[in-house]
């Protein structure tokens, strides 16, 4: 990866730092010069919330999704500098020389990869919930752990009887 | 060659997962078992070869020729070496142990699938290691979550498919902080690569102060301790287990929290850096001291209330991860030293349990403790294993899980933090109380019945050589160099 | 899933394959130096098969891309990564580093093999992810009558 | 590493010195376990391997006595923290006691078990042989992380042969035996040893005592002695007793390995190493550690006669008769004179002696006749004279009467009491104590002898198994010896004392 091509947000600048108990217009001023990162958090936060609160299993990867695409969103906007061009794309004169700024390319690769194992991992999500589904029956949570509960429940006593037969059996003799 | 392995340790187990499934399902085994093999040899060769180094130098192999900041680098270092011998090592015995056991437990066409996938993550956990780069890292982490989530979901009962969900679901949470610790990180440095962005920390060390930062530490934290499942973020945990196939329960169990605990330590010390430990946020480290202890402490206490055995270990690993991370909130070289000496002291410690576990659901069908009744009897090799495995996760003289409590207490003592005795100590006692009811159900509650016959010798002898570490690694100081040169490669 | 009714949605979709399939191609060889490269081509081609199973019905679809043929391509994809920078560490090179295999120290050669490396690493890629993506499609688009099919064979291998 | 170089070298067996005992006794358990199948062997694989271990501590005797330094780096497990042996007085008179008397028990076992025809043998034998190697090993530790690992070790592996029978009652004993043990010892003992460690930043004893010259609050010191006596459960200082009459469910070799020879022992051993060589007297004395140690010692003397003389099982009687005997050896050490010292030391080999004696007999009752109460022993005198005469000169030993071997390590004692300023008090103890001892005895030796046989019982002699009975005349003639000739034991003794106080006795 080459000298990105314009400077990353500053460390501790203004611009990263999120607004303290300043006044309400400057809130304003940041949502308007960053809104994409106010969407970002929106978006993360749905997504938090389905994956927590959310009893069906789809939805709840639904929620992971989103908070996946806030990621990439996130990224993206490290990237974006103002009134730059793609990279790759020339107009008369090649990104990077003289005036004509280029967004940096590494958070997209990042990001292409990140959407890589989002695929991998929402395929193995759903995989498993058609299987969850075959085998009980549902894809909500809440009936799944009963009826697990259900089991474990018959099965612990079971395991609890035989535990104290064993204890009694070595005792016998 | 040997300039080359660092990547083939990694290539290798990763080409033989490809050509598994190629390869007929008879040769399938002795390509997983040739290819482990393989990168333990070269996990041990990088461990010598690492410790030949002066100190503070490591090996760098720059993957497809371009140097670090701009290409993705493997680097071996002091402490590295000690995870990756001891992932190799452990994921070659599971192999070897594996074959007779993933017969009885995988449906046949899912074999060869189900030993890709193995491999994958055997590839995977070793690429967490030993990347230079953290983006690389994430990667990595996902290619071991992935897959493991496969193979849990791969056990017999339905209740595997659940584990496997949740743990993917938490996973993911995890993952996603990861992500975003790394995003942050980038942002105020411009690099991925964890030599770099330790050179900007020196550069500029007023970063330290900068909020970018401390927020990038603290995604990091929950990330890792959520994948490493780290009390209280251990739920998914018990689940994945208790339910995952055998052979996948002995290998996560012995090496894949312990990994993300690595994780945590590369990106703490090496990325951070150890004055941002001290200075930049103290709190964490509080954060992470309350939660080691805790998990400690409460670990034992879940695990003596369980009746599945498998249940029962993976509680226990609650509490034995909180261990691995004592040593980074203590902070100082003989805390840290216990800590990297259970990396190993562990892994042999529950691997050997698990191992013990496996033998149960092969002979007897279950994992209820209730099964262990007259093991003494009908497998005394396998009985005694569950002794030596259970007496060092006891923490008793000679063997090794005593010196890693030797190390935590004295790091404790020297850290000031007198606390942490008692909970040492506490969670020896409720370790020996469950292991107690284990070994009372395996040796003195048995009936004259017939003399059945242990697993097979497959299975027995790599399972006999985790419980040979255990003693040999207590009494012979092998790991312990290795670890007091990686605690204090990291200070 | 089962076919339209619409003969001309069928017809076209049946039609469209190869430029679809050419225009991945396209997206592949372009990726050097574009918007473009295996991940996408590979999308792109897997595509085709998913637009034929949408239209035509998924037995249609899985026929044309049988378990039988995408299976074995998924690992090659990777093997064919794999095989290329293991070659190049065989060279002599760095693993991965493509230029090692020019077996001269020339730059303007090592630039070509450079090139080579890359288009051939692309192409294990492509590979991988079309049979990935397609494999996704049609198992979990897959139809409880051949479902209940498969399980059947299933319980049989797992009794034998 | 270093320590196992000689050893896989190989040649310079000689050279291991204080580790042959152990390496011994290990190597006896293998042969135990590899001749599991074959009793006969295997009975005869543990007599041998008592008895080549008796003749090696004699060896290092003979040496140390010659004046040879005996030591053996061992295994060096981290830095301070080593397994290494050194021969020393104090450690000879615990081995000395242990393996002479092994010898014995394991005869006693053999004839014992075969005649109960018990199960599970060969994880008795092999229980056995490996709490011997525990016991050498803590002899000759260098260190307290030695004792300490060799401590634990022993109460590991002595769990199996308490809960050997495997009854509803033996489980309960074992578990209580196993869980006030090893909870005293991780509870107590160990960060009584993290304590010492942090305070001197070594664990080797040094004659004058390793926590000599370093700095540090009396408290602290004294919080490190507490923590160390008292995780030392072994030694039963009241309130850490109640293990040793649980233990009582084990078979009578057993009990016997428990309460006279090994384990018992290896709790006052372990006491009079933190005295002479952690602490050290003058430490001691600054502290005022040892007028706490002699104030334990003489309540428990006192107390748990008391409770002995309220018991009607055998087993039990002499169970507290144990707890009280073994704070005469505490209470030597702690009373931080020479002739103290002595008479505790003395203790060790005169108590083991005697209470084997007793033990052996008591078993010997129970198998001839299946009578475990004082209640029933009426008249038995008269069907195993043998038997009875032995345990008659064992309780007059517990009591301290001559000709036996409790009368010469009272004697010390009580000389060692009267030159302590505050002895008055210590010789009330040590006089009230006799007279309960007697009390407690006695009415068994009467009711033995000179009370009739219940009617119906036919008379005629009738002893236990002969290796039963050879094996409890050797310990009643050894306690009979040990006054005549106690000679090379009181040299030890003395040893031990004269480094600690220098020429006073």
């Amino acid at each position: 990866m080459p000298d990105a091509g314009g400077p990353l947000l500053p460390p501790a600048g203004p611009a990263a730092a999120v607004p303290g108990p300043a006044a309400f217009a400057d809130v304003l001023g940041w949502l308007a010069t960053h809104y994409n990162y106010a969407i970002y958090i929106l978006l993360m936060m749905i997504g938090l919330y389905a994956v927590l609160a959310k009893g069906n299993l789809v939805k709840k990867v639904i929620g992971l999704n989103l908070l996946q695409t806030a990621v990439f969103l996130f990224y993206l906007s490290i990237g974006k500098i103002d009134g730059a061009t793609a990279p790759v794309v020339w107009t008369d004169r090649p990104p990077g020389a003289e005036g004509v700024p280029y967004e940096n390319p590494v958070p997209h690769v990042l990001m292409l990869t990140a959407i890589v194992v989002g695929v991998s991992v929402t395929a193995v999500a759903l995989a498993l919930v058609v299987r969850i589904r075959e085998a009980y029956g549902t894809v909500d949570e809440g009936e799944i752990l009963a009826s697990d509960e259900a089991q474990e429940e018959a099965e612990s006593a079971r395991a609890e009887a035989q535990e104290a037969a064993a204890d009694a059996a070595g005792a016998r003799e | 060659m040997d300039a080359q392995l660092p990547a083939l340790v990694i290539v290798v187990p990763l080409l033989a997962a490809l050509l598994v499934p190629l390869a007929g399902r008879r040769a399938a085994w002795g390509l997983v078992a040739l290819a482990l093999l393989l990168a333990f040899a070269g996990c041990v060769r990088l461990l010598v070869r690492a410790h030949a180094l002066p100190e503070g130098e490591a090996i760098r192999y720059a993957l497809g020729g371009w140097a670090a900041p701009v290409g993705i680098e493997y680097v071996v270092d002091r402490l590295n070496a000690l995870v990756l011998t001891m992932l190799s090592g452990v994921a070659f015995l599971v192999a070897l142990w594996m074959r007779r056991s993933t017969a009885r437990e995988i449906r046949p066409p899912a074999v060869t699938g189900y030993y890709s996938v193995f491999l994958l993550m055997a590839a995977g956990l070793m690429g967490i290691t030993i990347t230079g780069d953290v983006f690389n890292l994430y990667v990595f982490l996902e290619i071991a979550s992935i897959t493991a989530y496969v193979l849990i979901a791969m056990g017999r009962r339905r209740q595997a498919l659940y584990a496997g969900y949740s743990y993917l679901i938490l996973g993911s949470l995890g993952a996603t902080f990861i992500l975003l610790g790394i995003g942050h990180l980038y942002m105020a440095t411009g690099t991925l690569a964890m030599a770099d962005i330790a050179a900007v920390f020196a550069r500029e060390p007023q970063l330290y102060d900068s909020s970018v930062i401390r927020t990038a530490f603290a995604f990091f934290t929950v990330g890792l301790a959520l994948k490493m499942a780290l009390f209280p973020l251990h739920g998914w945990q018990p689940g994945a287990y208790a339910e995952a196939p055998s052979a996948t329960s002995v290998f996560l169990a012995a090496t894949a929290t312990k990994v993300s605990a690595y994780a945590l330590y590369r990106v703490a010390f090496t990325v951070f850096g150890v004055r941002f430990l001290e200075t930049g946020l103290p709190v964490v480290r509080d954060a992470l001291l309350v939660m080691a202890c805790s998990a400690i402490v409460v670990g034992p206490l879940l695990a003596i209330r369980q009746h599945d055995l498998k249940r029962l270990l993976a509680y226990s690993s609650v509490g034995q991860i909180g261990y691995v991370v004592l040593g980074l909130a203590l902070h100082n070289a003989d805390g840290l030293t216990g800590s990297f000496l259970h990396f190993w002291n562990h892994a042999a410690a529950k691997g050997a349990l698990f191992c013990v576990a496996g033998a149960l659901a092969y002979r007897a069908g279950t994992t209820q403790v209730a099964a262990l009744k007259g093991l003494g009897r009908r497998a005394p090799l396998t009985a005694m294993l569950l002794t030596v495995a259970a007496c060092s996760m006891v923490g008793v003289p000679l063997t090794a899980g005593f010196l890693t409590k030797w190390y935590l207490a004295r790091g404790a003592l020297e850290a000031g933090q007198w606390a942490v005795i008692p909970v040492l100590l506490a969670s020896s006692l409720f370790t020996a109380v469950y292991a107690w009811r284990l070994l009372q159900l395996a040796w003195f509650a048995d009936e004259d019945g017939p003399v059945a016959e242990d697993v097979p010798w497959s299975m027995r002898a790599p399972s006999l050589v985790l419980g040979a570490a255990c003693l040999v690694l207590g009494v012979a100081p092998l790991a312990l160099p290795v670890a007091q040169a990686a605690a204090e490669a990291l200070l | 899933m089962r076919s339209t009714d619409s003969l001309i949605v069928r017809y076209i979709a049946r039609r469209s394959v190869p430029f679809i399939q050419l225009y991945a191609l396209y997206v592949l060889g372009h990726g050097e130096d574009g918007p473009g490269g295996g991940f996408q081509g590979g999308v792109i081609f897997a595509s085709s098969f998913v637009l034929l199973g949408l239209a035509n019905g998924w037995g249609y679809g899985r026929r044309a891309a049988p378990a039988r043929l995408l299976d074995p391509l998924l690992p090659l994809g990777c093997l064919i990564y794999l095989g290329i920078g293991l070659a190049a560490l065989l060279a002599g090179g760095a693993f991965l580093e493509y230029g090692a295999l020019a077996g001269s120290d020339d730059p303007e050669v090592r630039r070509h093999w450079h090139h080579y490396g890359l288009i051939g690493i692309e192409v294990g890629v492509m590979v991988t992810v079309s049979a990935a993506m397609a494999t996704l499609f049609f198992e979990m688009a897959r139809p409880a009558r051949v479902q209940a099919r498969v399980d059947r064979v299933g319980e049989e291998a797992d009794r034998a | 590493m270093s320590g196992a170089v000689p050893l896989l070298g190989g040649l310079d067996l000689a050279g291991l010195g204080p580790g042959l005992p152990p390496l011994v006794c290990l190597l006896g358990l293998l042969g135990v376990v590899a001749a599991r199948r074959r009793p006969n062997l295997r009975e005869g694989v543990s007599l041998a391997t008592a008895g080549v271990n008796f003749a090696l501590v004699l060896w290092l005797y003979a040496r140390h006595r010659a004046g040879e330094t005996l030591a053996w780096e061992g295994f060096s497990l981290a830095p301070g923290l080593a397994l290494s042996f050194r021969v020393d007085a104090l450690g000879l008179v615990f081995a000395l006691v242990a393996s002479g008397l092994w010898i014995l028990n394991t005869l006693y076992s053999i004839g014992y078990m075969r005649a109960h025809d018990e199960p599970r043998q060969t994880r008795f034998y092999a229980c056995f042989a490996l709490a011997i190697a525990a016991v050498m090993g803590a002899a000759f530790s260098a260190n307290l992380f030695g004792l300490f690992a060799f401590y634990e070790v022993l109460s590991l592996c002595t769990y199996p042969l308490v809960i050997h029978a495997q009854t509803p009652a033996a489980r309960a004993g074992a578990r209580k035996y196993l869980t006030l043990l090893l909870g005293a010892s991780i509870g107590l003992l160990l960060p009584g040893l993290f304590l010492v460690y942090h305070l001197a930043g070594t664990l080797d004893f040094a004659p004058g005592g390793l926590l000599a010259g370093v700095a540090a609050a009396d408290g602290t010191l004294v919080l490190a002695f507490l923590l160390l006596v008292y995780g030392m459960a072994k030694c039963a200082a009241l309130p850490l007793h109640g293990w040793l009459p649980a233990a009582m469910v084990a078979p009578t070799p057993v009990s016997a390995l428990l309460h006279a020879v090994a384990v018992v022992k290896m709790g006052v051993f372990g006491v009079s190493r933190v005295v002479f060589h952690v602490f050290g007297p003058e430490t001691m004395a600054r502290i005022g550690a040892d007028d706490l140690l002699v104030g334990v010692a003489c309540f428990t003397i006192v107390v748990a006669s008391l409770i002995a003389l309220a018991q009607d099982d055998l087993k039990r009687r002499l169970a507290y008769s144990t707890v009280s005997q073994l704070s005469y050896v505490l209470l030597g050490v702690g009373l931080g004179t020479g002739a103290g010292a002595v008479g505790g030391l003395l203790h060790i080999g005169m108590h083991a002696t005697s209470k084997i004696t007793l033990f052996f007999g008591a078993g010997a009752i129970y198998l001839a006749c299946h009578k475990t109460r004082v209640s029933e022993l009426d008249g038995i005198g008269r069907r195993m004279p043998i038997t009875l005469t032995a345990f008659a000169i064992g309780a007059l030993s517990m009591i301290g009467l001559p000709p036996t071997a409790g009368f010469v390590s009272k004697l010390f004692l009580v000389r060692g009491a009267a030159a302590d300023p505050a002895g008055a008090v210590v010789l009330a103890v040590l006089v009230a104590s006799a007279l309960l001892n007697a009390a407690y005895f006695l009415p068994i030796l009467w009711r033995a002898f000179f009370r009739p046989l219940p009617a119906g019982t036919e008379a005629g002699v009738h002893e236990a198994p002969w290796p039963c009975v050879l094996a409890l005349s050797l310990t009643a003639l050894g306690t009979v010896g040990l006054f005549l000739g106690h000679g090379p034991l009181l040299d030890l003794a003395r040893a031990v004392a004269h480094a600690a106080f220098g020429g006073a006795e």
